[in-house]
């Protein structure tokens, strides 16, 4: 369970829309930024690799939402700018399949991304350190895997003080029109003193959530050693060797 | 298993696609004996790959009853899985690699065989194939025909007694056809393995068949026979988007304009039929 | 996952008032539905729309099957129990928003053949965002079909057996690897052939 | 483009894969000229699609020239693409879908085609191909021939000048290989369109070429010429892997038998001549 697709209508507007425009703004520099035939040359890697995510995504392992995500190894083959984009790809898929919120693409791009994006640079950095492959996309993919889940942990508890309104302001009206709320830093606090258990949640997502880095970290380091044996130009790393 | 044993039954199979696609495999009873070489032909997309997937448990029917070696192999296939080799039509993911060697080695290592068992018959097999030159190769990059061949070693590597190959033909370069018809025919003769072939190449049917299916429109299963008995009689294979083979046409043409050298269907019959003719004329 | 290319092949094959209608306008109307999820908040409201949707999938007469499709998002709303300390009213208000917006979403893909979405998304969209979706669509179908083959070939050749739980582990292993590389390959002739075939960094296709 | 004018010119070139295996396409120049139904045969691994890549620019040459239309594809291909259709020997990821009806279309859209054009010359080729039955099926869901049939009709439907095929025949029953034949003459003769084909299918060549190449080894083209006068000259097409056609085979084995009824080529040519003999016979 190393990312979560938030859904749709659980997040308050304030968090989700800066979400949204955060991912296309990061992507439209993605884009400009990048050569266009870099861009169209890496294209067919770029489709693939989000179709194995999408597929990845939709396989369950275990009944709560566990499965394989191949981020790492998609950042590691399409490097950090590519698997930005390839997230962006595969949240807008998911959600056309029902399998994620549409108002909150721009959020779980920002978090799957990350581990694609930091699962590039810890892979290159370990290997500098240790050349040792296995070892090192197994340490690279694990960090990664913890960083994303802690950025959901703290997307999900940034949207508290919007539960807390759902619980209190029952039956207060049909619509909400207050639609950007002005949430200064005191909603911390509150936190304790409401029905907020977000320790509960955290206590149950880190403990699955571990299982499941240790998962993807072993699946990940396989499937790079099984690349690095057959198109060891995919990953990169002649540069680095010599 | 005896010579002549019966070991596959299917009777009239249903089986719905999920786009509602419908295969009926019915008509005749399609039923394999030990030892037998059997063909099936059919125009494309009638169903022959569907037929042999349900051989395999790949599939399992809607209606109708298969059976391999006497068992069902929807459910239970694993219990034979040893005794049958496939080729399947698209070879490209049947070959798992990663380089050829490997990929030969795969079968016998999951049997259990030890290392050295195995390394032998891959050995065997890779001899008998012609697979030297590109033993070491990586199976991706392997031109088209190359994957086919490697394919069909991983299905002989373990000296099964059926062998399943849907097209195994296609993709080959000629020699490479003539060499499998002959391991084939070797194999059946010292082995008494069975084997059930679809294929396209009609001209290849005479060489390696004993029993010919004709398959029709969307599973009909709608004649049975030895090759001779099911080209010569047979006015409109047309009907079934075939051709008669090269040499059949011949002499039917032949026959046509008066000349009446028989109905042979392999070059060396053919050469001795016209010789004795021409003899007799003087 | 079977699941995919049935959606794809009720979209494409189904003849109900929804497939006909124009895309765009199915569009607009799932942004009016997420608009609602955002806004609403009385049981009542959500669930009166919660069962607009429901009835717009059964007189549309989508299978049950693909139905089921849209009970996955509450894998993650689930997690909001425990957050919540069990407020059935919170909860209930939750899961018909997660509800909601997957039954939108799944009616509209289902009654809307993939293309046709995406060259709407076109117009408001770069065009290579949605060459990429495009590529990873198709792509999802290609790599499918590799899964379930290389599936069949384990199978078949004894790949997988619980006699040999190593050996299986490692072939399983292996057979991911393969796929990616397959998978690589694949993307790779596609990409050439649709370039061979006018291909020019944006997609054309036919609208009903 | 005249007639008869060189379109198509390969000088040499010297490929090599990254995993150092080495083609290099040398001996004879290989030269299409205008109007040209071209063969290429081979044995598997001996480097046709390795050079056809070439053409199409997908590849490029690490030493020697190519040349099509005037124009190195490994720089613009984009300038001819329009001209030129292509059919891959691996035909799964060519076709885009989602139903086979859109895959026909997705070239004239793309060459900016009006809707309406559009759809009228994926009707027409279409009907050529008999694909009405499954022009609605989702493309996912199609048996190996059906695939190869859709892969054409992408190919046919810009009516390009210049056809390349890499083994179209594989994988279709023989009815559907005969009207291939009959489209691609067709096409060939109203309007002068050029094809490159590569197959095994040996009896297939006379019906369709006018000029065959024979590849060897790792590329070496050896032999150019009219499919008569190769056929009829070689003694060793087996070390190009290759057979001769079954009535080739035929006429030969006669010849060695003292019959010489002369080196006919096609069944009707055939049978003229052994009537002819006959009756001479008197
Ligand atoms: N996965 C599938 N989903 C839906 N329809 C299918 C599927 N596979 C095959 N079909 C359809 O079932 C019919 C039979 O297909 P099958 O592959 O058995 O044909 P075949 O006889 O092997 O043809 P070919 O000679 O072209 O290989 C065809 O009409 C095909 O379109
Ligand atoms: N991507 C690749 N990487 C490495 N080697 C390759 C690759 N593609 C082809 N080869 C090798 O190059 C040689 C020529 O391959 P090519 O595909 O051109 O053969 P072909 O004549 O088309 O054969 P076939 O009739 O079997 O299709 C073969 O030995 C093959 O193994
Ligand atoms: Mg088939
Ligand atoms: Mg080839």
């Amino acid at each position: 369970m190393s990312h979560i697709h938030l859904p749709d209508g659980v997040l308050p507007v304030w968090l989700w829309v800066p979400g949204f425009i955060a991912a296309m703004l990061v992507a439209a520099v993605l884009f400009r930024f990048t050569k266009k035939e870099a861009l169209s040359r890496r294209f067919p890697l770029l489709g693939m690799m989000a179709a194995a995510m999408v597929l990845g995504a939709s396989v369950e392992v275990v009944p709560i939402a566990y499965h394989v995500n191949l981020t790492v190894i998609s950042g590691i083959l399409l490097g950090p700018s590519l698997i930005f984009l390839a997230t962006f790809v595969v949240n807008v898929i998911l959600a056309l399949f029902g399998h994620g919120g549409i108002t909150v693409i721009g959020l779980n791009t920002l978090i799957l991304s990350i581990e694609g994006v930091f699962g590039y640079f810890l892979f290159h950095l370990f290997w500098q350190v240790s050349k040792r492959l296995i070892l090192t996309t197994f340490i690279a993919t694990f960090l990664a895997l913890v960083f994303s889940t802690f950025a959901m942990i703290g997307v999900v508890s940034l949207g508290t003080s919007h539960y807390e309104e759902l619980i209190h302001h029952e039956g207060e009206g049909i619509f909400e029109f207050h639609l950007l709320k002005d949430k200064g830093p005191h909603h911390e606090e509150e936190t304790k003193k409401t029905e907020i258990h977000l320790g509960r949640f955290i206590a149950i997502v880190l403990p699955l959530g571990f299982i499941g880095w240790i998962l993807e970290g072993v699946i990940t380091a396989l499937i790079t050693r099984y690349i690095h044996r057959l198109r060891p130009d995919l990953l990169h790393l002649e540069k680095e060797s010599q | 298993m005896k010579e002549g044993e019966r070991i596959i039954e299917v009777d009239c199979i249903t089986h719905v696609y999920p786009d509602m696609t419908k295969v009926q495999i019915c008509g005749l009873d399609f039923i394999v004996n030990q030892g037998e070489r059997v063909s099936i032909l059919g125009s494309n997309g009638c169903g022959k790959t569907t037929l042999l997937k349900h051989l395999l448990g790949i599939l399992v029917p809607k209606d109708g009853r298969v059976s391999v070696f006497g068992i069902n192999p929807g459910k239970d296939f694993s219990k034979i899985r040893e005794k049958v080799g496939v080729v399947m039509q698209d070879v490209d993911e049947q070959i798992l690699g990663p380089t050829v060697y490997d990929d030969i080695l795969f079968a016998p290592l999951n049997y259990g065989m030890g290392r050295k068992k195995a390394d032998w018959m891959a050995k065997e097999v890779i001899e008998r194939l012609n697979l030297e030159p590109i033993q070491k190769k990586i199976v991706n990059y392997l031109s088209g025909g190359e994957k086919k061949k490697v394919a069909l070693a991983g299905a002989l590597v373990m000296e099964p007694d059926l062998l399943i190959l849907d097209e195994p033909f296609t993709g080959l370069d000629p020699l490479s056809r003539r060499d499998l018809i002959q391991i084939l025919n070797e194999l059946n003769k010292e082995k008494g393995i069975t084997f059930i072939t679809t294929l396209h190449e009609v001209d290849l049917v005479p060489e390696m068949t004993d029993i010919l299916y004709l398959m029709h429109g969307h599973g009909d299963l709608s004649e049975r026979g030895r090759p001779d008995e099911i080209f010569g009689k047979f006015k409109d294979l047309e009907s079934f988007n075939l051709e008669e083979p090269t040499l059949t046409k011949l002499f039917k043409g032949l026959k046509k304009e008066g000349l009446d050298f028989g109905d042979p269907l392999r070059i060396d019959e053919a050469i001795q039929s016209i010789k004795k003719h021409w003899k007799d004329k003087k | 996952m079977i699941q995919l290319s049935y959606l794809d092949y009720i979209a494409v094959e189904g003849k109900r008032f929804l497939h006909r209608f124009s895309p765009t306008l199915k569009i607009i109307g799932m942004v009016l539905v997420l608009l609602g999820i955002v806004t609403l908040r009385s049981l009542p409201g959500l669930l009166l729309l919660y069962g607009t949707l429901v009835a717009l999938f059964f007189i549309t007469r989508i299978p049950i099957k693909i139905f089921s499709l849209t009970f996955y998002p509450l894998i993650f709303a689930v997690l909001f129990i425990f957050i919540s300390g069990f407020q059935i009213h919170f909860l209930l208000l939750i899961f018909l928003k997660v509800l909601c917006g997957s039954t939108g979403v799944v009616l509209l893909l289902a009654t809307t053949p993939y293309p046709m979405i995406f060259s709407v998304l076109g117009r408001i969209l770069p065009d290579s965002f949605v060459t990429a979706l495009f590529l990873t669509y198709r792509s999802v179908f290609i790599l499918l079909n590799i899964l379930e083959e290389t599936q069949h070939a384990l199978y078949l050749r004894g790949g997988f057996q619980w006699r040999h739980p190593w050996r299986s582990l490692i072939n399983i292993s292996n057979a991911f690897g393969h796929l990616m590389i397959k998978g690589i390959d694949a993307s790779e002739k596609m990409y050439e052939s649709m370039l061979l075939r006018g291909f020019k960094n944006k997609i054309f296709y036919r609208g009903k």
